[in-house]
């Protein structure tokens, strides 16, 4: 099922855009009222719980240990999965993870993978044959829009929240998940020619096209994914590029509270 | 359930986690937390975290499932990965199937499904983090949602566990009371009626200790109950809050 | 799909109820015509072929060595599965699981695992690393209602007819699988405020609410499942489980001949 | 199939379990063993154990696999887990996948199907227990569960192999035999036409022996043919018996 | 979905066949273009692509090591599986593999399995530890009928193109994939009482029985497959194998150009 | 991507497989190669190797999927289990799934979709031979397919990779560029008029090493493109030429 929008709320939305104005009152490049409590759950390793406006989201880490891969014998190994669940969406369904939440698990994924947000060589235990693996699950609670943000911001948050539970495992003292860099995500959406951050769910149904651009603390660019059928131009990405730095340094500076 | 020489009651009767033969774990319960369902419950119970979205009365899909007299109730038990001390794997495994399947019988005794013919009252339970009596806490939650969504319904149901652990009766177990308890009887009730929704058994008991345990977990029920209507009133003075507080402001104006 | 009655049928089982009465004139807490056939398959470790009136089921006992879950080193394992084959009725249909056949499987299992039928500590080959592994499969070869009592009693006397295959794995002479205790499980139907035992089909499609109760030789309980929309009160349930004792006893010496 | 150093013929030309090269192992077949199919079947066929049920003609699901001019026949073999010495998985793995799917179109041919358009005519074979020969096992029972169900068709199909073991052309392969021999070749044909409507071959033969092969094959689904008529007859007698007892007691009163 | 054929057109066929002729002016007993390319594949230790008139298929042929079976400690092992891509035809669709993919990648097994193509005893690595797995993966391209010889033929070609990766996994020098036999597969169909080779689309449509036979270069018969709902008789199962024996012949000798 | 202790650049700036940095690796397109599709392209590009089919407009199964205004473009990318050194297993693994998802969207851009309310126009590209840059690759085959099947585009979509090896900006990334390089940024655009269908990055990137990276993509895509078109205008001329020498024989009779 996809979620719908009536013609009228669409007219709306585009007249107050066009005059650079939305919804909720905020600029363009301005996002929601951001919450992130980390610590949440006892039973992970970190977690954090993200409110993005009325998007609420959760990322849970849990670790154990298995077999590196062939190719990188000393190095840990992370599984990033999403799942979107009923609860969030009257249009979301129980099964197997639908297209949509297979790219937000790999945009995430790649944002810390390819971000080196983790020091993988301090999560091996015996090269060749045993490293720690690290679970991130993200569960979709509430649904207004603008999930990359939400829940790479809350995956970042619940990684620096984690605890490599060594000492469960037999392997000496229990040590913080080891982080290398704070890579925060900024999606940006282009309505009728106007690009703005953070989309609302209704934002979200109308826009042309996506861009989600990952940067970490030195102001450097580690991913970046285009998505939607529409287009954006190479100046738009040089903007969005710049914005995204700004953004996620007040996001960075947020999360060290 | 096993029973090792694991010691969960002291010799003055003091359970693991301080508790006495008849006492809750805590219970927080709170209505109305998500935005987009149609009705929402947030409960907490010991270390359990439960979230419980409803969405409907709204068409069935698939149309071949639907009922022509009345709605059907659909529950869905979740467990999120992280729930667990070892990561569950995401998806239904047969546990939470079947836990689905009870729970979704539980709740179509109290709701007036007739009212809804060709309709599903979808029920979507995540166990955020589990110890021990998750199924208790999502029935209790799912009735707190399904009433904050406006579904017309005859009562709530509360439901609590009781058991027998190092050859005593309590109630509510905890993980290691379930763990290593003897047995462990889940109880689905709507208090005021005495009506039996939702009831197991696991273990070894006479019947006397039966009785026993029904009496812990019957009693127990009432005073969840209680909790769940303070959640619900809460949530409605919330409600009329806001919405006086709105009149308010169109009367300013 | 669902079994589909009339609502012809439906009113005159209602009238014969309320009178106490049943289809086949029978007494409301009386089972059907039971029948118990063990050594039945030649291939398997054991096997019982019920038939409890025209309800037809079969459970065969396979066997062999694997690892033990890390929480119980010392003991083997016990794998239950229930197959509603497309062959037992008209509704249904090949493919996954259904929740029914779920519930069933679940509900045996835990019957015998929580009723310590089965010595798991006797079947442990090597502590932490090799125990038996029991596989019960049940498959519905013609429904005619209780499902639940059929694959119960067949479970159980496919265990006892059960031989540990030590031989041909090479661990000494082959013996007996220890069996520790014989639990009987009977199911109850409440229709219009009656109960009644072991109903067929029709009987079980007009039910407000179910509940199957196992014992043992001792007279304890050790399992309990209540199912569908309908309720019980404590009463009922004290009058079901004190009925229970006295059928699980006929029905175990039936078992003993 | 592989030919390993097991000798499976003695000098004397007996067969491991005591057969000569032409003889069958035992069969027996009971009709009408089920009562809620429309038709059903029971056969024993040395230690393979195989029943088979029949539903139909009726609505096919879903319906865009409906053909407008005639019915669809849909076999589906199954083994329990049990049925072999290495428990198997239970659902359909590929090897099971095949032979409903061979035996469907087998059994097409018989059915008239021409007479129930948009029908499904669906076929269970459970194979119990098994021991070589499952299949033609299964064929066999399929058509005697199509004829009890009172389905029209222009006659039955038996089915049962040949093959060579030790050099040797051999009927109806038992366990060893199949895995040890040199080539198998199950068929299915109707005995009064010679029509073939299942054959397959694994192995290695020459024009020559593939001759005898069919010779022996040929002759003993000739042979099955009287049995599975046996059952019906059988069958039927008892109905019948049935019928007239029932028409006695009319009578009486 | 299925293929669909206007009464029209079948009609047109059947007066064509009922005068010995065909749609593209071939005899009956007669194969279309066949082409055979190998090697094509750098990824795979051996590849073909087989053109069989605008039937166009690819099969590779992938291997690694791993555990041999229980019962054949000291052979090799091949898998075999048939992916009937949607490009192929308007009337696949992605998914699970269908029963004709099912059927299609069985026949193909046994002809090579059966026909003992491969000594499965050179690719013994470690007696009951270790032992080469060959992957045959078959991928249809475009499907104009007779899937059965375009890719017999097609695995055939990528075995002989084959070379064991020994070096890759440290285990000596590269080899070629020993090969004991070359196996021909050759499908008749049966039309109105005629039989004919290597059916088109339209023809295999209207085909009322179809048989498969395979043959290796000393004349025997390996792998025999009857499909669909109609019949042959004895007699002509007979011609059928003199023709396969006569063709197969030819193909090899193609093969050894 | 890791940057490990291999040299991907000689102090020549000439990189493993002798490429200067801006340089392509040979790409040839053939459109028309499949015969039962709509349409369809053969790529080869440095060692990878794709097929491109395209069928439809075409009604869209299943019927609740259709869109009521417009066509829906449904990529689907597979890769061969033989495409890659270590076997793939079949199916679509998350990987695939993403791309499909983002090759989807790219073409829908170009596609005159309201043109074809409730149709689906699907594309499938498999992966036979995978070197670096598949998605690029397959992209790239898949817009000549869409026009070789004559959908109504308003242009077609070509695609290229750079990247950072070594510290260098780099166009179109191979194997061992892509495993130990710095970064990689697939892009897909509208040559003729600028318009940015796909992207991606991964890696580390300064703003400026981005503007690098994407004047050379920006540039290898209009060279693509003229591969592309001339591709296109073979296939015209020999379907030209087939129809010509067709109306030949025709006046020849």
């Amino acid at each position: 099922m996809k979620e719908l929008i009536s013609s009228i709320t669409k007219d709306y939305l585009y007249r107050l855009i066009k005059d650079g104005k939305r919804l909720d009152g905020r600029g363009l490049l301005e996002h929601r009222k951001l919450d992130i409590e980390t610590g949440w759950i006892g039973t992970a390793e970190g977690s954090a719980r993200v409110h993005l406006g009325d998007t609420d989201v959760i990322v849970g880490v849990k670790m154990s240990t298995g077999e590196p891969f062939p190719d990188t014998p000393d190095r840990g190994v992370m599984i990033t999965s999403a799942e979107l669940i009923p609860m969030a969406s009257p249009t979301y369904e129980a099964g197997p993870p639908r297209e949509d939440a297979t790219e937000l698990a790999r945009v995430v994924d790649r944002g810390i993978r390819e971000g080196k947000v983790i020091d993988m060589t301090k999560l091996c235990i015996k090269e060749g044959e045993e490293v720690w693996l690290a679970f991130l699950d993200m569960h979709i609670l509430d649904f207004d829009g603008n999930l990359f943000d939400a829940c790479g911001i809350a995956a970042m948050a619940a990684l620096l929240d984690s605890t490599v539970p060594a000492e469960t495992f037999g392997f000496g003292e229990d040590y913080p998940l080891p982080i290398d860099h704070v890579v925060i995500p900024t999606t940006f959406y282009k309505i009728k020619e106007q690009i703005m951050l953070d989309a609302r769910l209704e934002e979200e149904m109308i826009s042309d096209a996506r861009l989600t651009v990952g940067t970490n603390e030195k102001g450097e660019i580690v991913s970046m994914q285009k998505g939607l059928s529409g287009v954006f131009d190479y100046q738009d990405t040089l903007f969005c590029i710049e914005k995204s730095k700004e953004i996620g340094d007040s996001i960075r500076a947020l999360m060290k509270k | 359930m096993a029973d090792e020489d694991v010691k969960l009651i002291d010799e003055k009767g003091i359970r693991l986690d301080g508790r006495r033969f008849d006492e809750l774990r805590p219970i927080s319960i709170e209505a109305g937390v998500l935005k987009r369902a149609d009705g929402s419950a947030y409960l907490e119970w010991g270390e359990n975290k439960v979230l419980a979205a409803v969405y409907g009365p709204r068409e069935m899909h698939p149309r071949h499932a639907q009922n022509p007299s009345r709605a059907v109730v659909q529950a869905r038990y979740n467990m999120a990965a992280f729930s667990v001390p070892d990561r569950k794997r995401p998806g239904p495994d047969r546990r939470s199937v079947e836990i689905s399947k009870i729970m979704s019988e539980a709740l179509e005794e109290i709701v007036f499904v007739e009212q809804f013919p060709r309709a599903s009252i979808d029920v979507f339970v995540e166990v955020l983090e589990a110890s021990a009596g998750t199924r208790c806490a999502a029935l209790t939650a799912a009735s707190v949602a399904l009433a904050d969504a406006g579904i017309p319904m005859s009562d709530i149901i509360s439901s609590c566990a009781a058991g027998k652990i190092d050859g005593q009766i309590v109630l509510d177990l905890g993980k290691k009371e379930d763990n290593y308890g003897e047995a462990d009887v889940p109880l689905g009730m709507v208090p005021s009626s005495g009506k039996i929704t939702l009831l197991q058994m696991d273990g070894n008991l006479t019947l006397e200790e039966y009785k026993q345990v029904m009496e812990l977990a019957m009693g127990a029920c009432k005073k969840i109950y209680q909790l769940q209507r303070d959640a619900l009133k809460r949530r409605y003075s919330t409600s009329l809050k806001n919405f006086e507080e709105m009149a308010d402001d169109t009367e300013e104006v």
